[in-house]
């Protein structure tokens, strides 16, 4: 929720409100703090980043909260379960607005090569809603670095998102005539 | 040390620890019974991350099966592939060439390393001091350079394949390896420095959550959780696997069966591995490092239980062949989810702050407790 | 590498003691015994000092679509030597009695087998599911199980726009 | 009384305002709030300055860089954009709670963590609250950090926060007592509760760290107790009890929380100067108040290198530990203290 929507519509394109929103906006994309949780072997790949060789607190990432009240993003590192998909809505419910959901490794993309087990959710996003999609079997550090960084992007420039869904549906109806 | 039991009535409550929970390593649930901070009863609730791996294998061929292994005990990928590998060899009586078992030693030896640096690093980060677990993964990062120069994997390497190992280990490798080698002592020094000479750390797991070797083996407790009770039970030794009969090394044992006995054990077999690693290093011979193993792989009837000393314990893999390319099924006898039976023992009696060095110190890895 | 397994005189000797083991020939022998008797056999490879089987190595069942054999393989350090227990089980109602008191630590594969395989240990001291939720239906491991996954539950996002579904 | 830098603008500034108004009680009551915004300003600086340093200094000790991305190549403005996105965080409230006792702790905590600052003497003659019992308001008023603990710890109806506040109580009641113990000595020392008085006795480089080496030792171990950090940071032993009575706050009042942190660890800093390390004194390059701040810097490295060298204690050694060692130890100092006045006939 931002301030722009609160206010009366005469003062929706008012400079301060807009600049005041930027700079909410650049404090949310600059201090990113983690949820502590991992579910599997990307979670070793998440502690991996923390540390000295790859160091997220570069980027002011590294406070990993314990405790979901103050976290903001959750990196759903591993394979989702039934039985582990209740505890994580709940973590996510308990996260306060605004929050934001890396989908980690190809676990939690789609399931991965645990995709047609009896047992595993195929991809988080059935669960939760995701914000960015990290590759890999487990990605490497670099990789969760580089989606963070993203995520950064997304929120600062939020226009940027809609221009490129924008384009993405005009693709797709492109797609779709010339199968016509 | 367990206090008296308390002269004033008091109630217990239930604390519950996880899922999601900073110390319980991935997503195991503890439900502890206590009695203001003292634990009456902790019961480990599993299964947080079952995904069914025994049963996507019988939908697999043994080729296939052999990636899902790596994600079982994901910090020790290379001692569950050694085990499958063998295992299968094992049932289709496929020989290994003498070079690929040294490689396999010498990957299997980097990898306890790199597992009980992550062990040492978690105990550290449990009771508080997280610059330990930063300094563990700092060293382990050079580990997963070798592991990178010979597969290109950081965690789920898939390098030892069944006949031998998918890539030669080479020159650079093993500069890599030598110059890992000599850092082995310095960084041993230094967690001395930092945590075994630490007056706080010392008190914090000397005499912990004790076990007595005869609870141990009834538990059917192995690997380090099963040494530092002062029982020397190593596969390596017992079974000689591999090219282990021809390794001299020492298997370390601990005391007391405490939390500082198991962190001890584990310490000491990093330079018991480098000791190992650095003899395959001299005796690598020449030669081929894959045997000739058939393109659709179709071991005979039967069933074969093969058992290997992975980082954690008697890493077992059970399968039963019906002739065809897939396993009729497979069976993995994963330590974690056996040792996690000790887990209600070693924190009965124990304060809640002792509870995380429980958990940290048994190390179970929660994909190979939950399979 | 080759483990060894009993010789022919040692597995003589037990079917000398119990009357319902039956032994096949092969690499591995097994011993086949029936539930009424296999306690007592465990006990005895357990606790007999020149056998001293004490280590329960590995725990596990085969559907074999007739049947469900569970399967025990007990390691001896003095003989250095293997054996193998199976006990064949009725697949409708499988149900034999737990090792729990000859082998503690058993108690978390029993367990485990019975929620995979559907076996039931009388005499286990906590008879419940351990890897799948409580009140799952069905044993995945067994041949026959078929399963459609339920839906997950699901969490919304408050406050910000939802993505356009179509994406 | 001397003048220094800071006492001459304050009195230069009561000239001033004078001259405007012309009433005496204004011009003293603008001061007052003058010097209050001041000490606030402080505060928040403090926590703002201490969050990026301890991250700094964290980054240090473990071989890493820490923030350089945000705000130039120090990463200078990452606590700003910490705390800005803290203020906007959604305020959740759980449904459980007690919510007056909930939402009033987190305020309680901040006030006596603010209101000790009014005794310090940060210069000659810089002290707000000028009290001739200033040791003694000051314990009396730091003591009532444990309530806000424990209030919210029971309002929370969340087991981790319960358990971290029965532990804070046990903690900070069993260290208050070495803590006032080990600085009874240097009371007898000056025969003054003025904390400037204490300050000014140390004049001539003989602070009474040299004098009472043992005090120091005490006093520095239990003030790091009180504060709750590392190696006794049980209250919210992160890997135990996830984040001990805060568990369930969450933005602003999670914040307000880690403000008073950082107040009192500032406190515990200062406090240390102004016993043990001579305060405001020292060379004359240096106005007085640089001193005090530089030492009081010093101090909070050393606090904070503890934190990032040493594991967390148990909850019954820490106990065990303030009564059976650091509390006989304390008393033996004043003991030691009162023999060797009397030998050399100071009393």
């Amino acid at each position: 929720m931002e301030l722009k929507d609160r206010v009366p519509e005469s003062l929706r394109n008012n400079v301060l409100i807009v600049k005041v929103d930027e700079l909410f906006r650049w404090a949310h994309a600059n201090s990113i703090w983690p949820l502590s949780s991992g579910l599997a072997c990307c979670a070793i790949e998440m502690m991996s980043t923390a540390t000295a060789r790859f160091d997220l607190s570069r980027f002011g990432y590294e406070v990993f909260r314990p405790c979901p009240r103050q976290a903001d993003l959750l990196i759903v590192a591993g394979t989702l379960t039934y039985k582990m998909a209740d505890p994580i809505v709940r973590l996510y419910e308990e996260m306060p607005e605004p929050k934001y959901v890396i989908a980690m490794g190809s676990c939690a993309i789609v399931g991965g090569p645990f995709a047609d087990s009896y047992s595993v959710v195929e991809g988080i996003d059935e669960v939760l809603p995701v914000d960015v999609y990290i590759p890999g079997c487990p990605p490497r550090p670099e990789a969760l670095i580089d989606g963070m960084l993203k995520l950064r992007e997304k929120i600062m420039h939020p226009e940027r998102v809609a221009e490129e869904r924008a384009k993405w549906a005009e693709r797709k109806k492109e797609r779709e005539a010339k199968q016509a | 040390m367990k206090a008296a039991a308390p002269a004033k009535r008091t109630e217990t409550y239930l604390l519950n620890m996880g899922p999601q929970h900073p110390s319980t390593h991935g997503v195991l649930q503890v439900k502890l019974t206590l009695d203001g901070e003292r634990i009456l009863k902790a019961e480990p609730v599993l299964g947080y991350l079952h995904r069914g791996i025994e049963k996507l294998m019988e939908s697999r061929t043994y080729v296939q099966c052999l990636p899902y292994t790596d994600r079982l005990d994901y910090i020790s990928s290379m001692n569950n592939n050694f085990g499958f590998a063998m295992a299968v060899e094992e049932l289709a009586n496929i020989e290994v060439p003498r070079r690929a078992e040294f490689i396999r030693v010498i990957m299997a030896e980097l990898n306890r390393i790199n597992s009980h640096l992550i062990g040492i690093g978690t105990l550290a980060n449990d009771l508080g001091a997280s610059t330990g677990m930063l300094y563990c993964f700092r060293d382990r990062e050079y580990i997963l350079d070798i592991f990178n120069e010979v597969c290109g994997a950081r965690q789920t390497f898939h390098y030892i394949r069944i006949g031998g190992v998918s890539g030669d280990f080479t020159d650079k490798a093993r500069s890599l390896t030598e110059a890992f080698l000599e850092r082995v002592p310095k960084f041993l020094a230094e967690y001395d420095q930092l945590l075994t000479g630490n007056e706080i750390f010392t008190r914090r797991i000397v005499g912990i959550s004790p076990m007595t070797a005869q609870e141990a083996l009834d538990l059917n407790m192995t690997g380090p959780n099963l040494r530092a009770t002062g029982v020397a039970r190593d596969l390596r030794k017992l079974d000689g696997y591999s090219v282990y009969g021809e390794l001299d090394f020492a298997i370390p044992v601990g005391e007391h069966g405490d939390n500082w006995d198991r962190y001890q054990v584990k310490l000491k077999e990093i330079a018991e591995s480098a000791k190992i690693i650095r003899q395959c290093l001299d005796k690598l011979p020449e030669g081929d490092i894959m045997a000739k193993v058939p393109k659709v792989l179709k071991p005979p009837k039967g069933e074969v239980y093969s058992r290997s000393e992975g980082t954690r314990g008697e890493l077992g893999f059970y399968i039963v062949s019906d002739g065809t390319t897939k396993p009729y099924r497979v069976h993995i006898r994963r330590p974690s989810f056996v040792n996690m039976q000790g887990l209600d023992l070693m924190c009965r009696g124990m304060l809640i702050g002792d509870s995380v060095s429980a958990y940290s110190s048994i190390d179970p890895i929660m994909g190979e407790v939950d399979c | 590498m080759k483990q060894r397994y009993l010789t022919a005189e040692e597995l003589a000797r037990i079917k000398g003691e119990f009357y319902t083991v039956s032994i096949d020939e092969e690499e591995r022998p097994p011993i086949y015994v029936s539930p009424e008797e296999f306690l007592p056999l465990m006990k005895m490879l357990k606790n007999d000092h020149t056998l001293s089987f004490t280590h329960l190595s590995c725990l596990t069942a085969v559907d074999w679509k007739d049947t469900i054999d569970v399967v025990y393989y007990l390691f001896s350090e003095l003989l250095g030597a293997y054996v193998v227990v199976k006990v064949k089980t009725i697949r409708n109602h499988p149900e034999i009695p737990s090792v729990t008191s000859v082998f503690p630590g058993a108690e978390f594969e029993e367990r485990e087998v019975y929620d995979l395989m559907g076996v039931r240990f009388t005499g286990h001291p906590d008879m419940r599911r351990i890897l799948m939720p409580e009140g799952f239906k069905g044993h995945p491991l067994r041949k026959d199980f078929t399963y459609k996954k339920p839906a997950p539950p699901k969490a919304t996002r408050v406050g910000e726009i939802e993505k356009e579904a179509d994406l | 009384m001397e003048t220094s830098f800071l006492s001459g603008l304050a009195l230069w500034l009561r000239g001033e305002i004078y001259g405007v108004t012309g009433i005496p009680v204004l011009s003293d009551l603008a001061l007052d709030v003058i010097g209050i915004a001041l000490l606030l300003g402080i505060i928040s600086m403090a926590a703002i300055v201490f969050t990026y340093a301890e991250r700094k200094v964290c980054a240090f000790m473990q071989v890493r860089l820490g923030p350089n991305r945000v705000g130039g190549r120090f990463g200078l403005l990452q606590p700003v954009a910490d705390m800005l996105k803290l203020m906007s965080k959604e305020d959740i409230m759980p449904e459980g709670a007690d919510k007056v006792l909930w939402a009033l702790s987190p305020a309680l905590l901040f006030v006596p963590a603010a209101l000790v600052y009014a005794f310090f003497p940060f210069d000659a003659g810089a002290v707000l609250a000028d009290v001739n019992v200033g040791v003694f308001l000051l314990f009396a008023i730091s003591g009532q950090a444990v309530l806000p603990f424990l209030m919210g710890g029971y309002a929370s109806n969340n087991k981790y926060s319960m358990v971290g506040g029965f532990r804070v109580v046990s903690q900070m009641i069993s260290y208050e007592a070495p803590l006032l113990f080990s600085l009874l000595g240097i009371l007898m020392l000056t025969g003054s509760m003025r904390l400037e008085d204490i300050v000014e006795a140390q004049a001539g480089g003989l602070w009474f760290v040299f004098l009472q080496p043992l005090a120091f030792v005490i006093f520095l171990i239990s003030a790091v107790a009180e504060t709750n950090r590392t190696p006794f940071d049980l209250v919210e032993g992160e890997s135990e009890i996830i984040a001990g009575p805060f568990t369930e706050y969450s933005g602003m009042r999670w914040a307000l929380f880690f403000l008073a942190e950082y107040a009192n660890l500032l406190t515990a800093a200062i406090l240390a100067t102004t016993f043990f390390l001579g305060g405001y004194l020292g060379p004359d390059f240096l106005p007085g108040f640089a001193w005090f701040f530089l030492k009081a810097v010093l101090m909070v490295f050393l606090i904070m290198w503890f934190r990032w060298t040493f594991p967390r204690t148990r909850v019954d050694q820490i106990l065990s530990f303030g009564w059976k060692a650091m509390l006989p130890l304390s008393i033996l100092n004043v003991f030691l203290t009162g023999v060797v006045m009397c030998a050399l006939g100071l009393v």
